[in-house]
């Protein structure tokens, strides 16, 4: 199956918070191998998994992603000793949260990609994107951020005929 | 070099058998390119294969008496048969490098033992002594369009340091003679494998296995012939190819040619001078196909 | 249907015993001051009192309507409080868990602490009035599930013993009832609760664990929250503070008590309690331990999420 | 004999047995190391039942009549391909002339029977006439081996063709081979020889 | 306002041919705070390197963007590029369109995108980089040595000689380790202890060697260049400083029948011993367990003998602290035994094999001893149950190596060459005797080690049987071995008078608390952890902390000290600065917004983070914020992920470069 050459109504927007000794190097070997992947992901370099923050992941959300994927060195590969193993409680509990907020956890994707597993790399990032762009786009933190342009809903006739005049 | 190549010449049993072709052509082909051969006179079998199988000194020690022989004789000592061939040389190379076997040999046949003298196949002869470019300009009958199968099979070549004939596992020297001749050769995968020599008395199933093996592999190759250099390998492809042929359900047709057949075609002899006439695969139609009668 | 009455006639000795123990060590100068509650000008009401000295300790109270958590009047609001020698504060049961959660990050000291300690039956919510009787609908909800009655790690607790029925405990009757929704069931709840927020921020300024001196919330550069009072910035803001108070907050309630827009708060609090308890068998506020669940690890914590 | 237990010690491991072979075929038998590269290109191995490898094992544990006692050392055809490839420079084509020379001299216990008789009735030629003579040897090979009708197909065309002779001379010289007999009989039962 | 500067390369084709390298370049122009962008064929060639200073000057450019390849490719070389021409380094960063872009995709128009995108987000992030100052830490110019094997003593003496000062500390009354237990050594068969002992006289002797033994390493302080290491000098119970050697106490003590550990427990010693003749130093030390002094009251012989009145009863424990600049582990192995091992070890034992009970089943160390000249039996093949000489020995290879279900999955890597020895050894020592050798493979590469092992069997008779043996048992005064030649595909069995078994190698005991201590990694069989298996082998990832020897992984004498010595070089590269430079991508707090919860130093794996007090003029505490020490920060930022009040930030990884870089897409 050629992606690249598939037309899809709906291309996702992915981003990925990724750590710089494993799977950032993953991903460059990936590349070095030539292996080919949906070109929906957009790479954020950390030091480690270590120092991703749970911010990050809603604020990416805020900004309009689709999907995050959070992928770090495996357990006891850490460069950093146990930054990884820090990060896996720190989302264990986060996404937690996020499911009882409501937010769909198949929008967020955590794995543990090696510098030497490319093949894992190209198959978690496309897994990642076939299953959002199935999902459709990510609407609810969207229609948050409009409802702030509107302070309210347009429920009222006065307000659609002012609002289709403009 | 000389213009009178002079050789010491020890045809072997066979030779003087099942082989006579072998022993007619080599004499022919030889007299016509100028090369003087001398029967080793009151030469004995050198024990072949079932000798040095069970009594590695009996075969040294015959050999050994047979070299002593061919001293009486000017020249290298040719050889026309690869198990001869295989098993003077062999005894050379034993008695030169052990000094133990060297002295029982000397008290068996009652003589020192001589390592001098050269023991050389027919091919060696050929290919070197000859030279191909002086055994190309003897050629007036080109072998043109003839694809030749060249079958090496165990001794010529094996094992390494003792022949010394050409590289153990890729030779070449066959296929170098034939097309100076101006055969084509062919490429196929068999030429280096075991006929079953050993066992044709014996054990003539492993033999027709084995042999039918190397004719496949040689047909595949898209050979019209086989060209051989051993009186007991033609032994194994040519008499026995019929019942090859009817044991595997195969037709192969193969002439099995000796190189001297081939080499003395190509300068122009007659085949009754190179006893085409004793081969059991019929030759004469391809011959007649290729021009070459 | 009846509701059922709950016990707190011992609340006036309770009372009488915390007066009388506060005029002892404020006497011997085994502190210098007392956090506690005293009444206040609506009838049956109470507030936070702070005294220094020995006459006010007829002051000290304990009533059901003594519902705040003391422990905030030791971080941020601790520049109220006279930095000389040992501080007494009496103390419930849960509020207990906040001092010992902030001994553990290192803000407070047990040495200089001295901590009255109050057998407690349940305090009233904050929906009645000061003068309602205990009931097991004016009760608050968080002491329906409340597991400390009697604090522990006390240098004083009245002899007195509370009685406690056992009762429906309204937080995990309400999570269990969200996470049987749909995502999106739950995102259109939270999506309603949150869009009331007016960002007054008294969560924070009542939580005894916000002892951040600049709150994340609050910065601009980089802004990591929106801190606009609109449903996008209103929701970060308390998935942020509920992340924050994971395996910290231990249940005081007091965000959701002091909130001006009903907002359940302390559900997204209970909902992270329970999942530290599931995955890490942590409960907060129990005993001082050098690291948080969120600040260690095992090596073989739960990674089925991970690929 | 082929499954049964073998119990090393000192005594049941032949290394005299070993001496024997490695004085004759004048090659280590220790210098093996059971890569299988004998075994892997022998023509023969399919027929026999210790292929090389295992014949070389069985022969470093002095195993020696589990070896012989196998048709294993008869079926070897002397194409010298495993010496002409093992890495280790063992000349097993070598080893396998010794095991049949001490087979031999022990009368040995294998079941290949075919095999020795042809070999036996070659020497006698060369003893008797001083060089092969073909016909005789077929002829004499399938009247001991019982096979009355072996090849009788190719006997007349072969005869027809010159290829066999009713009639061998014999060497001027053939005593000169006889001595060559008796001498080695001589040095070994002086023990001169093996 | 940023004047940004933006390279994009087209690596040859590798770019070039799936992304408009154009219309990037024209797009990224278009971006607010760029000043300058542009395309090249090749940036990371010299041209493009100069293109790129040039242009920095020329444009006055305040932030670089290369988008080329993956930074982990060539960000060290523009960022080199970029500092020759004015800027500071950390100002520029690569956008990585080649690795995650050009070639993982094919079409056009969606590489093309991406790659602008991945520029866009640079520049927003770069916009946000700040200036960073290499960082300098001081250097204490003396190294800790901790283990007096082998490799301790060739990594002190390699850094001694160099003219700075070691301190050895060694846990055992002597230095040696095991290499001066055995008899002799592969594949020379040279007598260990004749190339051994004066190695040691060597480090007894050097000005520059300060030696602790009988002592261990308490706690661990500091960071690279600057360490506080407590060691516990246990008490000898004799003064080294008084006592002369002459060993009359050992002559004269009572006690002679105490299972010598030096001798593997088969050789006995006194209480009060040097474990063996040539012990480095040559102070006895007393057995408090087994001394009749210590256990009634009663004896004191050595004190009464002893001329120079060194012996000392007295004497108690004492802490040392000693500052250094670098740390070189070399605490060695231990072997694995067949014994039952408790519940819940991980480790099995050998039922198989009688779990040790059979008296003349012995490991491969306790055969060095009987072998060695001078070790119980005077170099004697002796059985340890009746004293015979054994004539037929079998040994066998991978004993708890290569064995998942005994819990050792790894090869220990010295087993075949020494059992190949030892077969030498016995054929030297036993006349007549027959040695065999079971064994799965041979594992035998290293210079002369495949011929080493060939001699064994082709020259020195050892009947090397392919198979692993299944089970041993006591038959009267015979050990039954049942096993299998595999290349026959029949049983063997062979009655041994004794049998060796190759054990397997593992770390010292207490591995795991000595690597807590040091703040190093350990694996699961707790072999310490380098920093990169194959690039930085001597290294832990832990900075100025070293490696040598088979505490890392199991290794032979060569190997060891190879590793010793490249540890000792790594430590003179260390000591060749006064100061310490090191990149500045280290975390660094804010004070003012610091409450102390200290979760930053709770999660930090390196012990970066200290307590600071901040005290008024009048020197009141005001409050006690965290530190964090820029020598010891590795760089991870799980401090700063951890803060609720983010009041500690990793420079080069802030939240402004972050935020920035998510709002930029």
């Amino acid at each position: 199956m050629h992606l690249a050459q598939q037309q899809h109504t709906f291309e996702p927007k992915i981003f990925a918070f990724v750590c710089t000794w494993c799977t950032y190097a993953g991903a460059d070997l990936a590349g070095t191998s030539r292996m080919q992947y949906p070109s929906n992901v957009r790479v954020l370099k950390f030091p480690c998994t270590g120092r991703i923050d749970p911010v990050f992941i809603l604020k990416a959300f805020q900004q309009g992603a689709d999907g995050v994927l959070v992928s770090g060195c495996h357990p006891g590969d850490c460069h950093y000793i146990a930054g990884n193993f820090h990060a896996r409680r720190r989302f264990a509990v986060f996404r937690k949260l996020l499911e009882f907020v409501g937010v769909d956890l198949n929008r967020l994707q955590f794995s543990w990609v090696s510098a030497a597993e490319g093949g894992k790399w190209v198959e978690v990032v496309t897994d990642l994107t076939e299953k959002v762009r199935n999902m459709g786009p990510m609407t609810e933190f969207k229609e948050l951020a409009m409802e702030e342009q509107w302070s309210g809903a347009i429920n009222t006739p006065e307000l659609k005929e002012a609002y289709n005049a403009i | 070099m000389n213009d009178t190549l002079k050789y010491a010449y020890y045809p072997g049993c066979s030779l003087h058998a099942s082989a006579g072709e072998y022993d007619l052509s080599t004499r022919e082909l030889f007299s016509a390119l100028g090369i003087s051969l001398t029967e080793v006179p009151d030469w004995f079998c050198c024990g072949a294969t079932p000798a040095h199988n069970v009594d590695e000194l009996l075969s040294l020690s015959l050999c050994a008496k047979n070299l002593e022989l061919a001293e009486q004789v000017e020249g290298d000592l040719a050889v026309a048969c690869a198990s001869c061939f295989s098993r003077l040389k062999f005894t050379q190379h034993t008695l030169e490098e052990n000094a133990t076997k060297r002295k029982q040999v000397e008290k068996a046949i009652d003589a020192p033992v001589k390592l001098d003298g050269k023991v050389k196949h027919l091919l060696e002869i050929l290919a070197k002594d000859l030279g191909l470019e002086r055994l190309a300009a003897s050629v007036s009958k080109p072998l043109a369009g003839l694809k030749v199968a060249c079958y090496y099979g165990c001794l010529l070549t094996r094992p390494t340091d003792v022949p010394n004939l050409d590289c153990p596992e890729a030779p070449t020297i066959m296929e170098r003679v034939v097309e100076a001749s101006g055969a084509e050769t062919v490429a196929w995968t068999h030429r280096l494998e075991c006929c079953g020599a050993n066992f044709t008395l014996s054990r003539p199933g492993v033999v027709l296995q084995l042999t039918n093996a190397i004719l496949d592999s040689a047909k595949a190759a898209g050979a019209d012939c086989i060209m051989v250099g051993c009186p007991l390998c033609h032994g194994n492809l040519d008499i026995r190819q019929k019942e090859i042929e009817n044991v595997y359900s195969a037709e192969y047709n193969l002439p099995v040619f000796y190189l001297t057949q081939l080499v003395g075609l190509s300068v122009g002899l007659a085949p009754d001078q190179l006893g085409l006439n004793a081969m059991i695969v019929n030759p004469t139609p391809l011959l007649k196909e290729k021009g070459l009668l | 249907m009846t509701s059922t009455l709950i016990e707190t006639s011992i609340y006036a000795a309770i009372s009488e015993s915390i007066q009388a123990e506060a005029k002892r060590i404020l006497s011997d100068g085994q502190v210098s001051t007392i956090v506690g509650y005293a009444a206040a000008r609506r009838k049956g009401s109470a507030q936070p009192i702070v005294i220094t000295d020995a006459s006010d300790a007829q002051k000290l109270i304990f009533t059901p309507a003594c519902v705040n958590n003391l422990a905030v009047y030791l971080t941020k609001a601790k520049k109220d409080i006279p930095k000389k020698g040992k501080i007494g504060i009496v103390v419930k049961g849960c509020d207990m868990k906040a001092l010992t959660g902030l001994m553990g990050e290192s803000q407070l000291k047990r040495e200089e602490l001295y901590l009255i300690g109050v057998p407690c039956a349940g305090v009233l919510a904050s929906t009645f009035a000061p003068s309602q009787e205990l009931t097991d609908e004016s009760l608050a909800p968080k002491c329906t599930e409340c597991d400390a009655h009697l604090p522990t790690g006390c240098d004083f607790v009245p002899t007195e013993t509370p009685l406690t029925p056992e009762l429906e405990k309204k937080y995990a009757v309400e999570i269990a009832r969200l996470e049987a929704l749909t995502p999106a069931e739950r995102w259109a709840y939270w999506k309603e609760q949150f869009a009331k927020c007016i960002k007054c921020y008294a969560c924070r300024q009542v939580c005894p664990f916000c002892f951040c001196e600049q709150c994340l919330c609050d910065r601009n550069k980089p802004q990591m929250v929106e801190t606009t009072p609109r449903p996008a910035g209103n929701t970060a803001w308390h998935i942020v503070r509920a992340m924050h108070l994971a395996g910290r907050c231990a249940g005081c309630a007091e965000c959701e008590r002091v909130c001006p827009m009903d907002i359940p708060l302390n559900l997204l609090n209970r909902k992270m309690a329970k999942e530290l308890k599931e995955l890490y068998d942590h409960e907060a506020g129990f005993e001082v331990t050098e690291k948080g669940p969120l600040t260690m690890f095992n090596e073989k914590d739960d990674q089925s999420f991970i690929k | 004999m082929k499954k049964k237990k073998m119990l090393l010690s000192q005594e049941t491991m032949d290394t005299g047995f070993i001496r024997k072979v490695e004085t004759l075929s004048d090659t280590s038998v220790r210098s093996c190391f059971q890569c299988g590269k004998c075994s892997a290109g022998c023509p023969m191995a399919t027929f026999m039942e210790h292929p090389p490898n295992r014949v070389m094992r069985l022969l470093q544990l002095g195993q020696w009549q589990r070896v012989l006692a196998g048709r294993s050392i008869w079926y070897c055809a002397s194409c010298e391909t495993c010496s002409t490839r093992c890495p280790n420079k063992v000349h097993l084509a070598s080893i396998m002339d010794a095991l049949r020379k001490l087979s031999w001299d022990a009368e040995g216990p294998s079941k290949e029977s075919y095999v020795q008789l042809a070999n036996k009735l070659f020497l006698q030629n060369i003893s008797s006439y001083g060089r092969q003579y073909e016909m005789r040897l077929a002829a004499v090979f399938n009247v001991k081996s019982g096979q009355f009708l072996k090849d009788m197909m190719l006997g007349p065309k072969l005869f027809a063709k010159g290829k066999l002779k009713m009639f061998q001379r014999k060497n001027k010289n053939l005593t000169e081979i006889q001595k060559i007999f008796s001498r080695i009989e001589e040095m070994r039962k002086k023990g001169e020889a093996l | 306002m940023s004047r940004i500067g933006v390279f994009i390369c087209h690596c040859g084709e590798n770019i070039s041919r799936t992304v408009d390298v154009e219309r990037v370049a024209r797009d990224v122009g278009r971006l607010p705070g760029v000043a300058f962008s542009t395309d090249y064929k090749y940036m990371c060639s010299d041209p493009g390197q100069t293109l790129l200073k040039k242009t920095i000057q020329e444009q006055k450019l305040s932030h670089v963007v290369v988008a080329a390849c993956s930074p982990r490719m060539h960000e060290k070389t523009f960022r080199k590029a970029v500092e020759a021409a004015g800027l500071n380094p950390f100002l520029c960063e690569m956008a990585n369109i080649r690795e995650h872009c050009s070639w993982v995709h094919e079409n056009i128009e969606e590489a093309t995108i991406k790659a602008t995108e991945i520029v866009g987000m640079m520049v927003e992030r770069v916009k946000k980089n700040r200036v960073l100052p290499t960082i300098t830490v001081p250097v204490t110019k003396r190294s800790l040595v901790i283990g007096g094997g082998i490799a301790g003593i060739q990594a002190a003496l390699d850094i001694a000689d160099a003219g700075h000062e070691v301190v050895l500390v060694e846990r055992e009354p002597s230095i040696g380790g095991h290499m001066a237990q055995l008899s002799e050594t592969f594949p020379t068969l040279d007598c260990s202890q004749c190339i051994m002992t004066p190695k040691m006289v060597d480090v007894a002797n050097h000005p520059k060697i300060k030696l602790y033994t009988y002592s261990e390493i308490e706690l661990v302080e500091g960071y690279i260049g600057n360490f506080q290491v407590t060691i516990k000098k246990k008490a000898r119970s004799v003064n080294e400083d008084t006592c002369t050697g002459c060993g009359v106490c050992m002559t004269k003590c009572p006690q002679k029948k105490i299972p010598n550990k030096f001798d593997q427990n088969i050789g006995m010693r006194t209480a009060i011993y040097i474990p063996f003749p040539q012990a480095v130093p040559n102070t006895p030390v007393i057995d408090r367990e087994n001394c009749t002094k210590f256990k009634t009251g009663k004896c004191g012989v050595c004190q009464k003998v002893c001329g120079p009145g060194a012996v000392d009863f007295e004497q108690e424990d004492s802490l040392i602290v000693e500052p250094v600049g670098a740390i070189v582990v070399a605490t060695g192995f231990d072997l694995y035994t067949i014994d039952e091992k408790p519940k819940g070890s991980p480790i099995k034992g050998y039922g198989e094999f009688g779990h040790g009970k059979i008296a003349d089943v012995i490991d491969g160390m306790t055969f060095e001893r009987l072998a060695s000249a001078s070790g119980p039996t005077g170099g004697k093949i002796l059985r340890p149950s009746d004293g015979k000489e054994p004539k037929q020995i079998v040994f066998i290879q991978c004993i708890g190596s290569r064995a998942r279900e005994k819990g050792i999955s790894y090869c220990s890597k010295v087993c075949c060459m020494y059992t190949a020895k030892h077969t030498m050894l016995y054929h030297h020592k036993v006349h007549g005797g027959q040695a065999y050798v079971f064994f799965m493979d041979a594992r035998t590469p290293g210079k002369s080690y495949d011929e080493f092992w060939r001699r064994a069997i082709e020259e020195e008779d050892a009947v090397y049987i392919r198979g692993m043996v299944s089970r041993l048992y006591q038959k009267g005064d015979k050990i039954v071995v049942m096993g299998s030649d595999i290349a026959v595909g029949v049983q063997v069995e062979i009655e041994a008078d004794m049998v060796v078994l190759a054990t397997a190698i593992q770390p010292q005991k207490g591995a795991d608390l000595l690597a807590q201590k040091l703040g190093i990694s350990y694996d699961k069989y707790n072999f310490y952890s380098e920093a990169h298996a194959k690039l930085r082998p001597v290294e832990c990832a832990t900075a100025g902390i070293y490696l040598a020897g088979a505490c890392q992984g199991p290794k032979d004498i060569p190997e060891t000290v190879s590793q010793a010595s490249a540890a000792a070089a790594k430590v003179m590269t260390l000591f060749s600065k006064d100061q310490l430079e090191r990149e500045p991508i280290v975390a660094r707090v804010r004070e003012a917004g610091c409450v102390g919860c200290f979760a930053c130093k709770k999660v930090c794996a390196y012990g970066a983070v200290e307590e600071k007090e901040i005290r008024d003029r009048q020197g009141n505490l005001i409050k006690v914020v965290a530190y964090v020490n820029p020598g010891v920060c590795a760089g991870c930022g799980t401090c700063q992920a951890t803060c609720p009040s983010k009041c500690v930030e990793l420079d080069g990884y802030t939240d402004e470069q972050v935020i920035a870089m998510i709002e930029a897409l």
